[in-house]
């Protein structure tokens, strides 16, 4: 157990990475690009998890109870504000090149090169 | 293995119990990985991406995590899904 | 390279890159053995020093709170991004957003959906606004409330037809929602400056009672202005890809 | 304290919020958005000089809503400021003042968001330059990229710039999303994210191999931005068709930025737990030295006006890790001379070629053959930014460049000086061929390539209609002169020996992990700070004035060459080979796919020299 969660990461990784490299339509791509990214969520929480402590949230539970890492958590906030934002951007691209291009397959959206 | 012992807390979970459910959890999560990137029709993919993202919130609740959980719910299982869907029926037309 | 060049250029290199990682992260010290002392030194001070006894969200909107103030400027700046990207173009023109059968897009909403999104439109605004200024207490903040907020109004768009969603959300004043979200946090911030204090401190009494709204100074404020902020941005950024799929049409 | 520390990045920040929050009232107003933003911009460059010049004896640290660190544990962010830090985020204020100039008559109808879209850009930077923890740095980075991305996009009616934009989206990102793994990994073994304190924490340990890769890892979304070959592929894509004014900014200081970036993460964090070693100095020195020529060889070959400019950005990126990897006081403050004389050039040449689009509505270096004549002034000042270019004396360039050369020879690696020179020489020359075919007419009237000169047209006008470009106007002719003007300036106090000692003290400074570490965990100053190398003279010798004079005539010739190869009878029989043309076009695809697999083999190659280095 104490290695599986980030076997499990590197495996989203290698995925995610198969997905952009051999995709053949550019949303299919953006999605790929999202998995990637998810990686780096299970490997920022598997670090700042501790076996067997409580959320860090004092509500309800006494102060000071053995709690997991509330900094990765919020560093994981960051991270999924990013992936919205990154992918929205990406989606309205995707949507012109289309318009410009007529096909979203990224071996034929070239028009510079050399 | 380090040094720092499991803490126990009158909150704790049984550590067995919590590890079976991250285990599960977390294989889930690869398989769906893989699932997203190897479907290849779009729509599908979408509502792969969708239960990929409603599985990653289920984990992070096992991390302890209920506020990435509920941000994972609403960002990568309805909102990016759906705009993605809304991008899908605008390129979808002069494909078919 | 062709495709299949590509897939196995990858296999090899990532294999290696992916095996390099593995190698890396088999030196951690074990999952579930995280050794501090970051987090261990915030949670011994945080509920007495901020009165919020959401840890995460204290580090989001106090301790790191200068993380988050880039955060929002990167929604903002992508919801910006897209509407600059999908502008009308000059040789593009709009149809009326009037259901015409023969072109029809989007099947039409039945009863059904339209009922029930319009019976949940209401509890989602109070869910989102909940969420958005309970921050100090819960696992919730402006993040998720704002999305929550966003994800009624999409609701509105499901339970009729665009034209409403539109008009619900008119591009100029969900805009100036937006900026002053961005702004508002940046210029809490800024306040502090006024006083003489470094950028951020939280200036505002706290109050004696742990999580009560109230008492968490400033964190109750930000996670107000990110709430805006975030559901005026993802208004935004739906409200434009949705008017690229039903209103903008190629030049005749 | 110093409240100016946070200003520099919230000042922009705000007024991009204003600008857009007023956007309806300021409808019909467009020179009211334009003075905003040229105010902030200003403003921003004046507190950052002020900066640069209150750091100059010591660092300043300020730590954000006052979360001082507690028995060595940072629990705040903070900005831990350097003159060569904040002197970097200097200049780019300086070239968005310039870019803003520029777009006063540039673009016809600007939707509101292009000043607020280049102001995050400008503190996006700022904040990366300044800021003192790596998850900070992260966050501005992103910032940084999204601005980026979206200022590329910002003619979405061309297909040039949607496919420029996407290439530069998906590979920066996938670099970032590699930098936060490693940013996760250094926090799982050191429970910390400010960079002293992990730098601190790591020394502790020498070598730990999760080090080795979280290194790897972070610094590769900075070899991406950085546009080390070969991750370099998006950039010619983005360069050459984002808006003009914008590419100043790209080629002028973002892409240095990926250096400085991992010069900070390197000797701030890793150098101590690194050990050091020369050999990793080497492998750098190997990259840059791949990313210079490639760089100068497509640059050469490059018919696009902007294009060709991007190339000569790659060449001279390279260069600059040259001068980063020597790992020496002298190197890095070359390399710093160089990046101000270099920036400031890079963008007066972009703003030509702007200048050119508007006139005559296009980049198209043999289309344009001999239509230039009447843009005098702006010829002119191209040219002389050729020159500067290719190293002339004494333009900032001329020092930086030297000192480099200085710093490889006292180590015994004097083919460097002879490798930048042939780069130097060929990315100068290429620009002075455009400014001689172009601006002067000189030359055999170009027969070219037809696919490329296709490719070259497809850049078409920024500027709207024709109306009103029977001149140039005032503000797109001042701004690139008067950059050129202050590189001169610059080079002239370098020149003078006045810049050399303080600068050098200043990278020395940047080098020192422990000054760092105690500025930031324990608020003191050293006032000796240890310099890994010893300082080296960095006075301008006779062999560095004849080696500059040299590569200004080689520039010359082989413009010359390049402009009347047809009448020379060594190469009258000679055909521009299309097999090799077809090689090139294989690397410089165009497809993402293959760049990003570009990405993966190139990291997974650095992954397995570095783990041979370090074990």
């Amino acid at each position: 157990m104490s290695v599986f969660p980030f076997v499990v990461v590197a495996w989203i990784l290698f995925v995610g990475l198969y997905g952009v490299v051999t995709s053949r339509h550019l949303v299919h791509q953006i999605v790929c690009l999202i998995v990637v990214q998810s990686s780096t969520y299970v490997l920022l929480l598997g670090v700042g998890y501790v076996t067997g402590a409580v959320a860090p949230y004092f509500y309800d539970v006494p102060v000071h109870t053995p709690a997991v890492d509330p900094i990765v958590q919020a560093l994981a906030l960051t991270d999924v504000v990013v992936e919205a934002a990154v992918t929205a951007l990406l989606l309205s691209f995707a949507v012109q090149a289309h318009k410009r291009f007529g096909t979203l397959d990224p071996h034929e959206l070239v028009s510079l090169k050399g | 293995m380090s040094a720092l012992a499991a803490v126990h807390t009158p909150y704790t979970v049984p550590v067995a119990m919590m590890q079976a459910l991250q285990v599960t959890l977390l294989v889930l999560v690869a398989a769906g990985a893989t699932a997203v990137v190897l479907i290849q029709d779009r729509v599908r993919q979408v509502l792969a991406l969708s239960v990929y993202g409603v599985l990653l919130a289920l984990l992070f609740l096992a991390f302890q995590a209920p506020d990435v959980t509920l941000s994972e719910l609403t960002v990568g299982a309805v909102v990016l899904p759906a705009v993605l869907l809304i991008t899908l029926a605008k390129v979808r037309k002069s494909e078919e | 390279m062709t495709p299949r060049q590509c897939r196995w250029v990858f296999l090899v290199a990532g294999a290696g890159l992916v095996a390099f990682y593995l190698w890396g992260l088999t030196a951690l010290p074990g999952f579930g053995h995280y050794p501090g002392p970051y987090g261990p030194a915030v949670l011994r001070i945080a509920v007495e020093q901020t009165k919020a006894t959401g840890v995460v969200s204290a580090v989001n909107f106090d301790y790191r709170g200068f993380d988050t103030v880039g955060e929002e400027f990167i929604l903002f700046t992508a919801a910006a991004g897209v509407s600059v990207v999908l502008r009308k173009l000059r040789e593009e023109r709009e149809r009326s957003a009037v259901d015409e059968a023969a072109d029809r897009d989007v099947p039409p909403t039945s009863t059904a959906v339209r009922t029930v999104a319009l019976l949940f439109t209401g509890p989602v605004v109070v869910l989102g606004w909940w969420l958005a200024s309970h921050a100090q207490a819960n696992p919730s903040g402006g993040f998720q409330g704002g999305v929550v907020l966003a994800t009624a109004f999409v609701l509105v768009y499901l339970a009729g037809e665009f034209l409403v969603f539109q008009r619900f959300s008119p591009v100029t004043l969900t805009d100036a929602v937006e900026a002053v979200g961005a702004g508002g946090f940046a210029a809490v911030g800024l306040v502090a400056v006024l006083l003489g204090l470094p950028y951020l401190k939280d200036y505002l009494p706290l109050g004696q009672m742990a999580g009560a709204v109230s008492s968490s100074g400033t964190i109750a404020l930000i996670s107000f202005f990110v709430g805006l902020e975030v559901a005026a941005a993802f208004i935004l950024i739906t409200g434009e890809l949705l008017e690229q799929t039903l209103l903008i049409r190629r030049p005749a | 304290m110093d409240q100016l520390l946070a200003l520099a990045v919230v000042v922009p920040l705000l007024a991009a919020a204003a600008t857009s929050a007023g956007a309806p009232l300021f409808r019909g107003h467009r020179r009211v958005l334009d003075l905003v933003g040229l105010g902030t911009a200003a403003a921003v460059a004046v507190i950052l000089f002020v900066i640069m010049i209150r750091t100059s004896g010591h660092d300043q640290v300020y730590w954000f809503a006052g979360f001082r660190p507690v028995r060595g544990i940072a629990i705040g962010i903070d900005f831990e400021v350097q003159p060569l830090s904040a002197g970097l985020a200097c200049l780019a204020a300086v070239l968005v003042v310039a870019a803003m100039t520029f777009s006063w008559r540039y673009f016809e109808q600007v939707a509101s968001y292009y000043h607020a879209l280049m102001l995050i850009f400008l503190a996006g930077i700022t904040g990366f330059c300044l800021t003192g923890d790596i998850f900070d740095m992260f966050v501005w980075f992103e910032l940084m990229g999204v601005a980026a991305y979206a200022l590329t996009a910002y003619r979405p009616e061309e297909r040039g710039p949607i496919q420029g934009a996407l290439n530069f989206a998906i590979t920066n990102s996938v670099g970032a999303y590699l930098s936060l793994s490693g940013i996760a990994l250094i926090y799982g073994r050191t429970g910390a994210l400010n960079m002293a304190q992990i730098g601190r924490a790591i020394a502790r340990h020498p070598g730990d191999r999760l080090v080795v890769v979280a290194f790897l890892l972070i610094i590769a979304a900075m070899l991406i931005k950085g546009a080390i070959v070969p991750f370099h592929f998006w950039l010619a894509d983005a360069h050459a068709v984002a808006p003009t004014p914008v590419c100043v900014l790209f080629s002028g200081v973002m892409v240095e930025l990926g250096l400085y970036g991992i010069a900070r993460i390197y000797w701030s964090m890793f150098g101590q737990a690194l050990g050091h070693r020369a050999a990793i100095g080497h492998l750098f020195l190997a990259l840059g030295l791949l990313t210079a020529v490639t760089g100068a060889v497509y640059c050469l070959r490059e018919r696009h006006i902007k294009r060709m400019l991007a190339f000569s950005t790659i060449s001279h990126v390279g260069m600059f890790g040259i001068g980063i990897a020597l790992l020496t006081p002298l190197g890095l403050a070359g390399t710093a001379v160089y990046v101000i004389g270099h920036g400031l050039i890079k963008g007066a040449l972009f703003l030509c070629a702007g200048a050119v689009l508007h006139r005559l509505s296009s980049v198209n270096e043999p289309y344009l053959h001999g239509r230039g004549r009447e843009l005098k002034v702006t010829g002119a000042v191209f040219t002389v930014a050729g020159l500067a270019l290719a190293g002339l004396p004494p333009f900032a360039g001329f020092a930086g460049h030297g000192w480099i050369d200085a710093s490889a020879e006292a180590h015994g690696l004097p083919w460097i000086t002879a490798i930048m020179f042939i780069c130097t020489v060929l990315a100068g020359g290429t620009v002075l061929r455009v400014a001689g075919g172009v601006f002067y007419g000189l030359g055999d009237p170009p027969a070219e390539d037809p696919q490329m000169a296709e490719e070259a047209s497809e850049e078409t006008s920024e500027t709207g209609s024709d109306e009103g470009k029977r001149h140039t106007p005032l503000t797109m002719v001042i701004p690139p002169a008067v950059l050129v003007a202050v590189a001169l300036g610059t080079g002239v106090l370098g020149v003078l020996g006045k810049l050399g000692p303080a600068v050098q003290a200043m990278a020395v400074r940047f080098q020192d992990q422990a000054a760092y570490n105690a500025a930031v965990l324990a608020g003191a100053n050293p006032a000796h700070p240890a310099a890994v190398y010893p300082m080296e003279p960095a006075g301008v010798t006779l062999t560095d004035l004849l080696v500059s004079f040299a590569s200004v005539a080689g520039a010359l010739i082989l413009a010359w060459v390049a402009l009347y190869w047809r009448r020379l009878p060594v190469l009258r029989g000679y055909r521009s080979s299309d097999r090799l043309a077809a090689a090139a076009r294989r690397f410089q695809s165009g497809v993402v796919n293959d760049y990003v697999t570009w990405i993966v083999l190139g990291l997974a190659c650095l992954g397995g020299v570095l783990t041979l280095v370090v074990s």
